[in-house]
């Protein structure tokens, strides 16, 4: 059932903040932050899907059904897709300027430790 | 054309402004802030058109469909565009302020190079258009998108001065944080769209079910969670004093002064549209704010940077106004709104001042600074002015706000020692920083004291105008903006049914005008006279046992921060689930 | 700042371990208390039986009359939310402006700037001071030397013919999932797979071969000119329909690659955008220098700026 | 059938997400977070969301492994010793 996907992106969400929490090296904190964004477009998805649903396309519905059919029938929810792809785009655009922050940060304090990076304390 | 199709033009203006300042950044250096001042005119002018509708009479809300989209039978595939009194007010502040303060930035950092002040001005035109956007928009998703843009856009803000590796660290943290916030509101979005299917908030209120489901309590926690990471609320809070303290002057103003509105909004939202069906959201945020503004005040007294305690005073400020808006009663409400504006003006003129004194000693610490009252008047005379804002002084406008605010709470002892607590501790932060940074007598000349622009006067001379014509006037202020605003955030139904289309009236809401009387005086004094005899012992005597567990407490690393986070999720799925 | 009172206990806490784990014991079992609270909310969610939302059938219903659009998901991105893309269009040159200020050569100011000097100040304070090592003082002189040895050289001739017999068939391949207007894809797949062309082209055939599209006097006004279209769009709707992003242009015949209305229109310009938003990002990060920090021969003369192409 | 490739899916998505976290070597989690994208844009094919999975496609095989690798080649030459990174020095350093 879906629920299994559900379970699965709750799982990857999990690991993601894990490895935001307790993980000191920069770039992996940067990944962290993005496998959280792959668990979000999972979910996403996997809310979208339908019990036997095809893909929300009208061009050439599958054999046997005219356009009404497909439009009546069951298919995935297409509003959850178009968030998922807005997800995608924030997602890549946050990790650019994630990076380059990293790497300004490891250039002044010559490592990638964020225990290092911790001159703003108190 | 009538006023409701010119709902998007204030997000709009900005936006071209943002592309013409990139490409005009090759003309002439001083073009793209230029750019970026007449885009927060125009974009002030188009508000002050829609405000004059909104707030005639007892309030309005105007909505409009984005692509000709109707809603129909009580759901919308559409965005829909809101200006309802409190959602122009935070916008009216966003575009008001920013044009104040891209001025300023105009004349204070005028000769940095030149394709430096053509991505300023980018970034800071998309920052506005983010929050003007969050706070008209009437959609759940669109209010998203709003606060990644403006998150995303103050993060390069934060780092803009590469030379400083605080900046940097400070920008890290930040999108660390705030990226959090930004995953876990879009998954409870995408949560509540599932179970109710609506989308606009003002369908998300009607198609709430009474017995509230596990999924709609998580999916709510999580979009708190979200919003309260950008308004700071403590366990959420902890990198806002490193990002709000890094950028130049006139931007940490914009943060601190408008950026912040971004969280409040959020919450503000989801408080409306919960109200009926998740009472328990309303005492879990006014405990949060209460917390901030406990220990923002106390945090900002033991600080030495003076922008960093500007910074953690705005932690304490916005968990006040969260308190304001969780009373759920007219007066606090009212306070509240009416404190949003207020902050932003005075939060604004602290921290110019605080920008200019950098920018023109190159010394940031309290320790470091002072004796500047003979050398720099304007300077001094701008900061006096805040300080007694924010201290609650009569004649200047954090007094009438903070007034009502107490009389909100009036009826929650515990909320109420706790508030007026914080409000002695703020005091007394800010008549330290006074002190040691202007009035106190400077052994060694400065080396180094840049000249004073222009333009830095007039911002600092119109922001403290605007602090005293705020404070003078509440009986025009109140009844005029505070009430329409309370009674739209009181008032549920105006919520929902404002989203048809068109122009629906708000219910007339009855609030004491004028400036609150005897005893509400009294107190401030007190609160005042004590805060400056708590100042001056916390100079002579240092940082007491408690202070300095609650600073070691903050160790500054990301991870930490995250844990705190983490840790603040927890607690408020928990609280909702029960 | 790091203040002198008990507090800061030296810069480096402890020896300089390796970055491994922060506090497990605290973040695990929080972490696992936020898992199971969200999959307390998750598992109540409605499974895969539930009916289609009213609002997702409104939208496969006026696809094809309203909007002209085969493709549901593409009529909700440019079509019905076209809004929502218009923000996000938006986050992306954010995005695209925020590693463009991140990763920006030192210019020079024409007079003292206050922060500039502290920066100086905290660097010489915090940033730990041991000998450059070899090649970061090699790197250092790639940034400044016109011609260095860093600078992308091209693989070997096998690579250089697959790529070259690849190419043209990746681009037309990148254009095509957005031409279509009715089938699956939209500007955003198309952007970015165009920009995975012009790193293919890099790669394989150095810096010279994309040295005329890779320059920011060229990229970025087409930039600017995909946002000024996708706001003109926009601005269209209010002026002709009163609402924002209604749809201003006659509908073609649906399943034609003029499908879609201005949907079609606002979908190449995001393409546009995205392909040179990406390309724009990817080689300002690959030219960041190392001129911000202070090394051993960095006297207070400012490097000349380096020049516009880099 | 179709339940099987879901959740053979699934398996691969959480495995290859916990490898990206375990790994000591960056350049090895880089490569285990482009296998999740790709292994996610074929959950994405299995749940009918066409859309979605050529964005996913392109994003995580293209894009995301592209700034990775930019910025560790940038932290090569910037950090002290390279075993944060997770790659021994070469001995002739």
């Amino acid at each position: 059932m879906i629920v299994v996907n559900y379970v699965a992106a709750g799982c990857v969400f999990c690991i993601g903040l894990f490895a935001v929490v307790a993980r000191r090296d920069v770039i992996k904190i940067v990944m962290g932050l993005s496998l959280m964004e792959a668990s979000t477009y999972l979910l996403l998805v996997s809310m979208a899907y339908r019990r036997g649903a095809t893909a929300p396309l009208l061009s050439n519905p599958p054999s046997g059904q005219t356009q009404r059919d497909v439009v009546h029938g069951t298919v995935s929810d297409p509003v959850l897709q178009n968030f998922c792809l807005t997800a995608i785009v924030i997602g890549i655009a946050v990790t650019a300027v994630f990076l380059t922050l990293a790497v300004r940060v490891a250039q002044h304090y010559r490592s990638v430790d964020a225990a290092d990076a911790t001159a703003l304390r108190g | 054309m009538n006023v409701q199709a010119l709902l998007p033009l204030p997000v709009v203006i900005p936006i071209a402004g943002a592309i013409c300042a990139l490409l005009l950044g090759r003309l002439h250096r001083r073009l793209p802030l230029l750019v970026g001042i007449v885009a927060m005119a125009a974009s002030l002018g188009v508000l002050l058109v829609i405000a004059s509708r909104v707030l005639a009479g007892h309030g309005h809300v105007i909505t409009v469909y984005f692509s000709d989209e109707r809603p129909f039978s009580g759901r919308a595939l559409g965005i829909a565009f809101s200006a309802d009194p409190f959602g122009i007010v935070v916008a009216l502040l966003a575009a008001a302020l920013g044009a104040v303060l891209l001025t300023c930035a105009m004349s204070e950092l005028g000769h940095l190079g030149r394709r430096e002040l053509g991505l300023l001005a980018c970034l800071s035109l998309l920052m506005l258009a983010g929050v003007i956007g969050a706070a008209l928009t009437d959609d759940l998703i669109n209010l998203f998108v709003w606060f990644e843009v403006a998150g995303l856009a103050s993060f390069g803000l934060t780092g803009f001065f590469l030379e400083q590796p605080t900046a940097l660290e400070a920008a890290f943290k930040a999108t660390v944080l705030t990226s959090i916030g930004g995953f876990v509101i879009f998954t409870g979005s995408a949560m509540l769209y599932t179970v109710t299917g609506a989308l606009n908030l003002g369908q998300l209120q009607q198609a709430l079910p009474d017995t509230v489901s596990h999924s709609i309590a998580v999916g709510v926690a999580l979009v708190v969670c979200g919003y309260a990471v950008k308004a700071g609320l403590v366990p959420f809070h902890a990198w806002l004093p490193d990002a709000h303290a890094a950028g130049p002057g006139a931007v940490s103003a914009m943060f601190s002064a408008i950026l912040v509105d971004l969280g409040v909004v959020g919450l503000v939202r989801m408080l409306i549209c919960t109200r009926l069906v998740l009472p328990r959201l309303g005492d879990l945020l006014m405990w949060l704010g209460i917390t901030s503004g406990v220990v923002g005040a106390l945090m900002a007294l033991a600080q030495d940077d003076l922008k960093r305690l500007l910074a953690w005073d705005t932690v304490s400020q916005s968990g006040i106004i969260v308190v304001g808006f969780a009373s759920n009663n007219p007066e606090g409400i009212a306070g509240a709104v009416y404190h949003l504006a207020n902050h932003g003006l005075f939060k604004a003129l602290l921290f110019l001042s605080a920008g200019a004194v950098l920018h023109a000693t190159g010394l940031g610490k309290l320790s470091e600074l002072g004796g500047l009252w003979r050398q720099r008047r304007v300077l001094t005379a701008g900061f006096t002015v805040g300080a007694l804002a924010i201290s609650g002084v009569p004649p200047l406008n954090g007094y009438a706000s903070l007034g009502l605010i107490h009389q909100g709470i009036a009826d929650k002892p515990a909320v109420h020692l706790l508030a007026a607590i914080a409000q002695v501790l703020t005091v007394a932060a800010l008549a330290r920083a006074t002190y040691l940074g202007f009035y106190r007598p400077r052994a060694q000349e400065y080396e180094h004291l840049e000249t004073q622009h222009v333009g830095m006067r007039i911002s600092l001379g119109s922001l403290a105008i605007g602090c005293a014509a705020f404070g003078v006037l509440p009986a025009l202020i109140v009844p005029r903006i505070a009430a329409p605003a309370a009674s739209f955030v009181l008032f549920t139904g105006a919520h929902a049914a404002g989203v048809t289309t068109g122009v629906t009236t708000l219910p007339d809401l009855s609030i004491p005008a004028g400036l609150p009387g005897g005893t509400d005086l009294l107190t401030s004094l007190a609160e005042v006279i004590i805060g400056i005899l708590l100042a001056a012992a916390y100079i002579r005597w240092g940082e007491p046992r408690p202070v300095g567990w609650l600073r070691r407490l903050h160790t500054g690393s990301v991870n930490d921060y995250a844990t705190f986070a983490v840790a603040g999720l927890v607690l408020v799925c928990v609280t909702l689930l029960a | 700042m790091t203040n002198d009172d008990g507090l800061s206990r030296g810069f480096r806490q402890e020896p300089h371990v390796q970055a491994g784990w922060h506090r497990p014991w605290l973040g695990g079992p929080l972490v696992l208390a936020v898992g199971a609270l969200i999959l307390v909310g998750v598992l109540a969610l409605p499974r895969e039986n539930a009916a289609l939302p009213v609002i997702a059938r409104h939208a496969m219903e006026i696809a094809v009359p309203v909007w002209g659009q085969a493709e549901v998901v593409s009529e909700i991105v440019y079509g019905s939310r076209g809004f929502d893309t218009f923000g996000e269009t938006f986050l992306l040159l954010g995005a695209v402006a925020v590693v463009l200020t991140l990763s920006r050569p030192r210019e020079p100011r024409s007079e003292y700037v206050g922060e500039a000097s502290e920066g100086r100040a905290e660097q010489r304070r915090l940033d730990p001071d041991e000998p450059e090592s070899g090649d970061e003082r090699k790197a250092r002189q790639a940034e400044s030397g016109e011609e260095s040895e860093t600078r992308r050289i091209r693989m070997s001739v096998v690579v250089r013919v697959a790529v070259r017999t690849a190419v043209p068939l990746l681009a037309v391949a990148s254009v095509y999932t957005a031409a279509w207007g009715y089938t699956p894809g939209g500007g955003f797949p198309a952007g970015a797979a165009a920009a995975g062309v012009v790193l293919l082209v890099y790669a394989a055939l150095g810096h010279r071969a994309v040295r005329h599209v890779v320059r920011s006097a060229v990229v970025e006004p087409i930039e600017l000119a995909g946002a000024t279209v996708i706001v003109a769009l926009g601005v269209a709707g209010i002026v002709i329909h009163g609402s924002m992003f209604a749809n201003v242009l006659p509908l073609a015949q649906p399943l034609t690659i003029l499908a879609g209305g201005n949907a079609q229109l606002y979908s190449g310009a995001e393409l546009v955008e995205v392909a040179t938003g990406l390309i724009i990002a990817i080689f300002s990060l690959l030219g960041m220098g190392r001129d911000w920090t202070i090394h051993d021969d960095d006297s207070q003369q400012v490097p000349a700026p380096q020049d516009e192409d880099q | 059938m179709f339940w099987v490739l879901d959740y053979l899916c699934l398996l691969a998505i959480v495995v290859t997400a916990a490898l990206t976290v375990l790994q000591r070597n960056l350049a090895a989690s880089v490569l285990a977070l482009s296998a999740v994208g790709v292994v996610l844009t074929a959950s994405f094919v299995v749940l009918a969301a066409p859309d979605v999975a050529l964005a996913e496609i392109v994003v995580g095989t293209v894009a995301m492994p592209m700034l990775y690798f930019i910025a560790l080649g940038k932290l090569r030459t910037v950090i002290r010793d390279n075993a944060d990174l997770g790659e021994e020095r070469d001995r002739d350093e």
